[in-house]
């Protein structure tokens, strides 16, 4: 990686202590500045701290035409926290959930805020005819949008040529959505916990092939939260802090059309610098347990690819031998993921880092994966099949 | 690239398009619904935070001081109603000069935190009472 | 606690509609000027790297690998290969469509099979349902199917779609 | 914490309209002209993180940072977006230095405001959708409710906003980037028909077309790029409570607390003494005053305005340069303007200047950055 620091030094270490999460929806009545309110509330509670604790805000968001509210961070900042505060939005387009965290991470790391609050919120619901209708706008104005495209064809384009590329069937790719609708059973926050099986997948709907119905995540609303402190203040908090040591992210050029999209090669950039950063070699002997991004099933395995814990290709393999089940070698989603729990976007990514702080306190509850957990990774991905967020953290 | 520049009338392309949606349809929560209905009722209700009493209109579900819910029944706002700042509007955001100058004020509630947007009747001044004759988003209010 | 709510419940309870008025006119600035104006031409203009040899299409003045300003206008055949293709039965306001749409990406000549950057254009092509699922249609070589000359306004659309040729 | 650099300033626009580029080629120019302007540094090998700052509905894209990496030499590259002020985008750079994750970082941000047709409904469109955004046909209304209750607390005159006005557009005729500098009189700007009351036209600072771009280094590597680096000495940003009915009007708080927090870093206790030039945002003529009190560089800039103290000569020049009043309002680059009027005023040879930023209306959200030679 060309012109990363070399020798990076931590100015401070950072710990999460304390997650909160609202229920995940097709539609919530509350504003979303409630929503932020209860997702932020529940982290303070697990933190044991009061808002006046709090010196800086991170609030994490996806496009503003989804809540409909131009500047939204700046309206959401009354629900996160963020009154007569630091308090600033963060926004990587899907990847946003993971960098909302990494942000949060650096405001403590530089020394500049001792105590942050992290805050995620998506309502997809208020848009109409369809939320589906505002991912028109996320294309190239000039060259993309006049052939009126939609959300689902951006990844049915790179499902197929992964597909085409690795020889990888559809009913190894459905293998994901059924682990994962089936792990979200156990999260009390989910919207489409299901037991399913790869024939229902293959049976679903055909939106744009090759994805299906039940390849797909829903639309959602939702909200997400933590809080982040230095090393010093963790001590005082909890016997059992878990530290974010590894950051990373990488954006590659907005050319899409001009790259193969068989591997997402950007999102092994931002894993080398987190791994780099948290001195992991071995990404899949030393990753106990992991959250990719899984808006759509193929998604996590293409995800896991990048992530180097799965050589490229093989994702699908590993999968059918029970490596990423709840219970298996290297738990993958165990909270239900996207697919299972809801993707509310920005607190979706905020919701699988969650997961892994929870799995590495021990306090996932049914989600509790069953082998022992020290190094755990969440991951997010967005923009035109562009950017990735990675974090890593440890007990 | 500043080599390489073309400026010449008809070489560059403007590109119309727009991002809009059909709508948006925004909710207002249950402690919205309840204070518009207050509203639709002639009343101005208020949410209060159970630990340092403030009361806020409108109504939210959480208290921006202490960060806790504030309880579920809200109060009615009695205080005397007056104009915190106004200003009046003479054009509209495009430049075009209105029929009426509009005259706009925040009205605040004594014993209150937040206020009301309003169309003020008669001439504005900061600190003036004023009487609420339409309980509608704004209220339509008139010096008193 | 977030009260979620089903689709008719929203009709009980009290709401706010509001249609965006949020209207653009984007400047397409030097690169896709010239690029729209190709299309019009019915040629495919692509702008070059001198220093690294990529030809960016659609174009843009700098060449974001090297940054540094690309050199030239270069015309790139309306010909290349399918890189992936997929197949919409469902528009962008997700309504079914009974014909499903295809589009895909084309990897367009001058390339090479084994170049991971190359000139690509994300666009329509014109094949049918079951090469999409199959995946014969991935690999096979298109070429561009213009409109007539004087129904081109100089837009991407100016271009019908990549149909297989042999 | 280490004191960070900025060691390169680059700018393209300033025009009311800049047709001959497309938003990307105009982050490229200002770009190219900063990297430059940093002892010609390879962005592609020397840079470690770039930060945007934008807006989805300035930009007419959606997820708009997707377009972010390319023209500044940021692919493949750690890149963000920010959606805040140029200036929130600096503190970023300063906490990205500082947590140990980059030596050098890049700050951009550009405003196409010509690009937009409907700009004022934008505006509108950030509103609460519920209690505020159909009440007014101007969004302008929430800064006239904020200048009446300023004026009201501070004893000002529509003179003294006329005053603020000649100003600051007087001192953008020596400025490059002031398409609206001008030479008026205060009966000139009384003269004109109110938008809304107490602001005329000319009390409204205009929009306008410009890129900016700004490299930042830490203490230990800044020196290998420029032998006159300016340094950063105190910087943060602040929101107020961003609901109208419980936002703090006739002052501005959010820039008080964001101004405490970065004397603090700065270790002024002092302002008025330490700082000798204040570049702050006046994109409506009462808000040069209101942000001089936030500031704590006077209590009472009324009396400082006519006593003849915010001129280029006086105790606390304000906007020397022309401010946005004299230049526009290029959107999420305003922080970055005022920022790059005072490191060429501090280039010139003065000591110390601050640097005050606000996000317009309807938000309640500034930043500050406080420099030094």
């Amino acid at each position: 990686m060309s012109g990363m620091k070399p020798n990076i030094y931590f100015n401070k270490r950072v710990a999460v202590v304390g997650a909160g999460l609202t229920l995940f929806r097709r539609r919530i009545w509350e504003t979303p500045q409630e929503m932020s309110w209860e997702a932020a509330r529940k982290a303070l509670d697990e933190a044991g701290l009061e808002l006046k604790d709090i010196d800086c805000v991170v609030i994490g968001s996806a496009p503003d035409a989804f809540d409909g509210i131009h500047m939204k961070g700046e309206y959401l900042s009354h629900g996160a926290g963020g009154i007569r505060k630091m308090v600033s939005r963060v926004f990587v387009g899907g990847a946003t959930g993971v960098m909302t965290p990494i942000a949060g991470w650096y405001h403590v790391a530089s020394g500049l805020c001792s105590k942050v609050l992290v805050v995620a919120e998506e309502k997809m619901s208020p848009g109409r005819p369809h939320p589906q209708a505002v991912f028109k706008y996320i294309w190239d104005p000039i060259t993309e949008k006049p052939l009126n495209p939609n959300l689902i064809w951006i990844f049915a384009m790179e499902m197929h040529r992964y597909m085409k590329a690795y020889n990888i069937k559809k009913e190894d790719i459905a293998l994901v959505s059924v682990k994962n609708k089936n792990n979200a059973i156990d999260n009390p926050y989910a919207q489409i916990p299901a037991k399913i099986t790869v024939e229902d997948v293959l049976k679903s709907e055909v939106l744009v092939w090759p994805v299906q119905l039940l390849d797909i995540s829903p639309v959602s609303d939702g909200a997400a939260a933590m809080v982040l402190v230095g090393e010093d203040q963790a001590r005082q908090l909890t016997d059992t802090p878990v530290w974010i040591e590894g950051v990373g992210w990488t954006l590659d050029s907005t050319g899409w059309p001009g790259r193969d999209l068989a591997y997402p090669r950007y999102l092994e950039h931002a894993a080398r610098m987190a791994y780099k950063m948290a001195g992991i070699e071995r990404p899949y002997k030393e990753i106990d347990v992991v959250e990719p991004y899984d808006p759509f099933d193929y998604k996590e395995l293409h995800h896991l690819e990048g992530l180097m814990i799965a050589k490229r290709g093989e994702a699908p393999k590993l999968l059918k031998e029970g490596v990423f089940d709840r219970n298996g070698d290297i738990p993958s989603s165990p909270s239900g993921g996207l697919l299972g729990v809801g993707n509310p976007i920005a607190a979706a990514g905020l919701m699988k880092t969650i997961s892994i702080y929870w799995q590495l306190k021990g306090t996932a509850g049914k989600m509790q994966v069953k082998k022992p957990v020290h190094t755990g990774v969440a991951q997010a991905w967005g923009d035109l099949m562009q950017a990735s967020t990675v974090i890593v953290m440890r007990n | 690239m500043a080599w390489e520049k073309r400026g010449t009338e008809g070489s560059l392309v403007t590109w119309y398009d727009n991002m809009e949606v059909e709508a948006y349809v925004y909710t207002a929560g249950p402690v919205g619904e309840a204070f518009i209905k207050g509203l639709n009722d002639k009343k101005i209700l208020g949410s209060r935070c159970p630990k340092c009493g403030r009361v806020y209109v409108p109504a939210r579900m959480y208290c921006e001081y202490c960060f806790i819910k504030t309880e579920d029944t809200l109060v009615e706002v009695k205080g005397r109603a007056y104009i915190y700042t106004y200003t009046t509007v003479y054009k509209d955001h495009y430049g075009n000069t209105l029929q009426t100058p509009l005259h706009i004020g925040l009205i605040k509630f004594e014993g209150v935190t937040g206020g009301l947007l309003a169309y003020i009747d008669g001439k504005p001044e900061i600190g003036k009472e004023v009487e609420i004759v339409s309980y509608g988003i704004p209220l339509k209010v008139k010096v008193k | 606690m977030v009260t979620g709510l089903k689709d008719e419940d929203l009709k009980k309870v009290y709401t706010v509609t509001y249609k965006p008025n949020a209207k653009y006119g984007y400047s397409a600035g030097q690169a896709y000027s010239v690029f729209l104006q190709g299309l019009k031409d019915g040629k495919i203009l692509g702008r070059r790297c001198n220093k690294c040899g990529r030809v960016y299409v659609p174009p843009r003045m700098y060449c974001e690998y090297c940054f540094r300003p690309t050199d030239e206008w270069i015309e790139v055949k309306d010909e290349g290969i399918v890189m992936t293709a997929v197949a919409s039965f469902i528009s962008w306001t997700r309504e079914r469509l009974e014909t499903p749409e295809i589009v895909g990406v084309i990897r367009l000549y001058p390339s090479r099979d084994n170049d991971f950057v190359y000139p690509g254009l994300f666009h329509r092509i014109c094949t049918t349902y079951e090469k999409v699922k199959d995946m014969s249609i991935i690999g096979k070589k298109v070429k561009a199917v213009w409109k007539p000359k004087e129904q081109r306004v100089g837009s991407i659309n100016d271009i019908e779609c990549f149909k297989e040729v042999e | 914490m280490q004191r960070v650099a900025i060691v390169g300033i680059g700018w393209y626009g300033f025009r009311p309209q800049t047709k001959e580029v497309s938003f990307r080629e105009m982050m490229f120019e200002a770009a190219v002209r900063a990297y430059q302007d940093a002892g010609g540094i390879n962005p592609r090998e020397e840079v470690d993180t770039f930060i945007s700052c934008q807006e989805d509905f300035w930009e007419g894209i959606s997820i708009a940072d997707e377009f972010a990496p390319d023209p500044i030499g940021g692919a493949m590259r750690p890149t963000m977006t920010v959606d805040g002020d140029g200036l929130q985008c600096l503190t970023h750079a300063i906490m990205h230095i500082n947590s140990g994750l980059s030596d050098v970082t890049v700050v951009e941000a550009h405003g196409k405001p010509s690009d937009i047709l409907t700009l004022p409904d934008i505006v509108d469109f950030a509103m609460d959708p519920l209690y505020v955004r159909k009440v007014s046909p101007n969004y302008h209304f929430i800064a006239g409710l904020d200048a009446t209750l300023f004026m009201k607390e501070f004893s000002a005159t529509q003179e003294d906003l006329a005053t603020v006005v000649v100003k600051n557009k007087e001192n953008g005729l020596k400025n490059p980037r002031a398409s609206y500098a001008s030479k008026l009189s205060v009966s000139d700007v009384l003269e004109k028909p109110y938008v809304v009351y107490p602001l005329t036209e000319l009390d409204i600072a205009p929009y306008v077309d410009g890129a900016i771009n700004i490299v930042l280094a830490s203490e230990e590597v800044a020196r290998r790029y420029t032998d006159t680096p300016i340094w950063i000495e105190g910087a943060s940003f602040a929101t107020d409570s961003a609901n109208l009915e419980t936002a703090t009007l006739g002052k501005a708080l959010y820039l008080k607390i964001a101004a405490d927090n970065a004397y603090k870093m700065a270790k002024i206790e002092s302002p008025s003494k330490e700082i000798k030039g204040a570049f702050i945002d006046d994109r409506y003529s009462y808000k040069e005053l209101q942000h001089l009190e936030a500031l704590s560089l006077t209590k009472d800039p009324v009396k400082a305005l006519r006593e003849g103290q915010l001129y280029p000569d006086g105790d606390i020049p304000t906007n020397p340069l022309g401010g946005h009043l004299a230049e526009g309002v290029p959107l999420e680059a305003s922080g970055l303007a005022l920022l790059i009027d005072a490191i060429e005023y501090l280039r010139q040879g003065k000591e110390s200047a601050i640097v005050a930023s606000w996000r317009g209306v309807p938000t309640f959200t500034g930043a500050v950055t406080v420099l030094k030679r």
